[in-house]
């Protein structure tokens, strides 16, 4: 580890949360590469040794993280109570937030069909998804983007990770029964139930 | 309501339950389903229930639209955007499925922030900023308060009026009268009679058993088209 | 390093605060002799591989901490941070609290309708706004209001001297005049003060 990684090493220790590559080149008065490159080795270092922890790279962005093998007695030293799993609706927001970020609350709930204000609202305040700008079209609405937090939660570095989307599409029916069906011609079957 | 996420994932299910093509929905077919599945689904959460009651209103839109002669094209192109709708929230669905997946069970633990002798903001702004900021954040808010539920009581009251029971009513009238006023039909009763009503209506113009008159304001009978519904 | 010490390592990081020996010692299940014997040599392996960071021992509580060396460089990393200009979500906060106070955080939220926890807590860490009052309405809730350095910042030196934002409502819509319509960026309402 030379003088430079240390000083990386320390600021990514104190800082916390996830800090710009953009960042540290400016506090070292280093470019942007040279940063990117001495994380690089610095990371492996950690390895060689070791250490309990890694150097996390989400969205260029570093962060210094506890490998994943340690949650178990960190959980248990510290007291911490596991994070409820993700319920079905807010995985469904997310997912509508990653793939077409930057995203008003009305986009999200045009796609699912039901008001998703409070899930937001939760998504937000638990810092998987935050605010990024108000949209210039007419309201100038609020939009939505993912976190560091987001990336480093589903175990990727980078959005272009998230997978394909042209790997899922809606999948026909099977046809068998449809060429008989067009609109019944007996008002029977038109019950209706308001 | 029920263990949907809502109307288009009650769709979806209802879709995949009875093998239908979902590139080319049976709008009938579907409506039925859809409201024996409200029938069936407890009607307690009445906030829920409404984004599903304006679902069946929209299908009831769709299938009443491909009833009217000029408006085939309209009542399939709220089809085919129910399709796209439905296609786009099934890929939602799939994408929520893989991120599910991909949830690592044991998480990463980061550190707080160490605590940092704190240097003032240095940064100046004009005052109007404020005013402008404050502008943006009132100024054009928009209305998110859901209607209150009393305004879906009077519709969840589940009276089934049969589409048939209103022709057989509209004919009967008719056959009397020749003539009826089109606002009378509509007079009173409640709004699923009405609606039972209307496209009851719309079913007999299109069999050619009544027509509107020139100026829109009566119903009348077509001679000679009366014998298949007596 | 050995397994306990890579445990033990890996509790201090996460907790950043100070950590007793004897949690340690139950979340690890040995005595608490041991656990002072281990972190004895983990100190000493850390300050022979030169690390950054060291454990400190306060009245029976372990700590890890940057060594005092580095703070200036923590700092000139962190500060840009922390001296990023308001954000527009930030400055609607300020300008609701601003313009109503004393405010509770439910009515900044109702006004935009989204979540702003995390931006309340931010304006009051960056010292803009601080807790005045508790309201005499049912449950008592937490009002906000502005403070000196938030009329500083804003060139003001009363309340009374905010601009009436009604004098500002011909303000040009997104799809005539984008450019102003963002926040300003004039660099001379950015001059550095210090």
């Amino acid at each position: 580890m030379n003088e430079l990684q240390r000083k990386i090493l320390a600021i990514l220790f104190a800082s916390g949360d996830p800090i710009g590559g953009d960042r540290l080149a400016e506090a070292l008065d280093i470019t942007l590469e040279d940063v990117d490159k001495l994380l690089l080795t610095l990371s492996d270092w950690l390895s060689d040794l070791d250490m309990p922890f890694e150097i996390l790279y989400l969205g260029g962005q570093y962060q210094l993280a506890t490998r994943r093998e340690l949650a178990p007695i960190i959980s248990a030293a510290l007291d911490t109570r596991r994070a409820a799993p993700l319920t079905q609706a807010s995985l469904e927001v997310l997912a509508i937030i990653a793939y077409n970020q930057p995203v008003t609350r009305a986009f999200i709930e045009q796609v699912r069909g039901v008001d998703s204000s409070s899930i937001v609202a939760n998504l937000t305040q638990k810092g998987f998804i935050e605010e990024v700008d108000r949209l210039d079209i007419p309201g100038r609405p609020i939009a939505f983007g993912t976190t560091p937090l987001f990336l480093r939660t589903f175990g990727i570095s980078d959005l272009s990770e998230l997978p394909d989307p042209h790997s899922f599409s809606a999948q026909p029916m099977p046809d068998e029964d449809t060429a008989d069906a067009h609109m019944p011609q007996d008002p029977d079957q038109m019950d209706l139930e308001l | 309501m029920g263990d949907f996420e809502g109307p288009l994932d009650a769709l979806l299910f209802l879709i995949s339950k009875h093998k239908m093509d979902i590139f080319d929905i049976e709008i009938s077919q579907l409506l039925a389903q859809y409201m024996a599945l409200i029938e069936d689904l407890s009607g307690d959460e009445l906030e829920v229930a409404s984004e599903f009651l304006e679902m069946a209103a929209r299908l009831v839109h769709i299938k009443t639209l491909a009833l009217l002669p000029r408006h085939e094209e309209e009542a399939e192109r709220l089809r085919s955007e129910l399709t796209g709708e439905l296609i786009e929230y099934q890929v939602c669905r799939q994408v929520a499925a893989a991120l599910r997946e991909m949830q690592t069970p044991l998480p990463h633990f980061v550190r707080p922030e160490q605590p940092q002798p704190q240097r003032p903001y240095a940064h100046r702004h004009d005052a109007t900023e404020l005013a402008r900021a404050y502008l943006l954040a009132t100024g054009r808010r928009q209305q998110r308060m859901p209607p209150p539920p009393e305004r879906f009581r009077g519709i969840v009251g589940r009276r089934v009026v049969p589409v048939s029971a209103r022709i057989r009513y509209l004919l009967r009238r008719l056959r009397r009268h020749r003539r009826m006023d089109y606002n009378e039909v509509f007079d009173g009763g409640e709004r699923s009679e009405r609606v039972a009503t209307f496209i009851a209506l719309l079913e007999l113009i299109k069999a050619g058993r009544v027509r509107l008159s020139e100026d829109d304001q009566h119903i009348i009978l077509n001679e000679g088209a009366l014998r298949q519904y007596e």
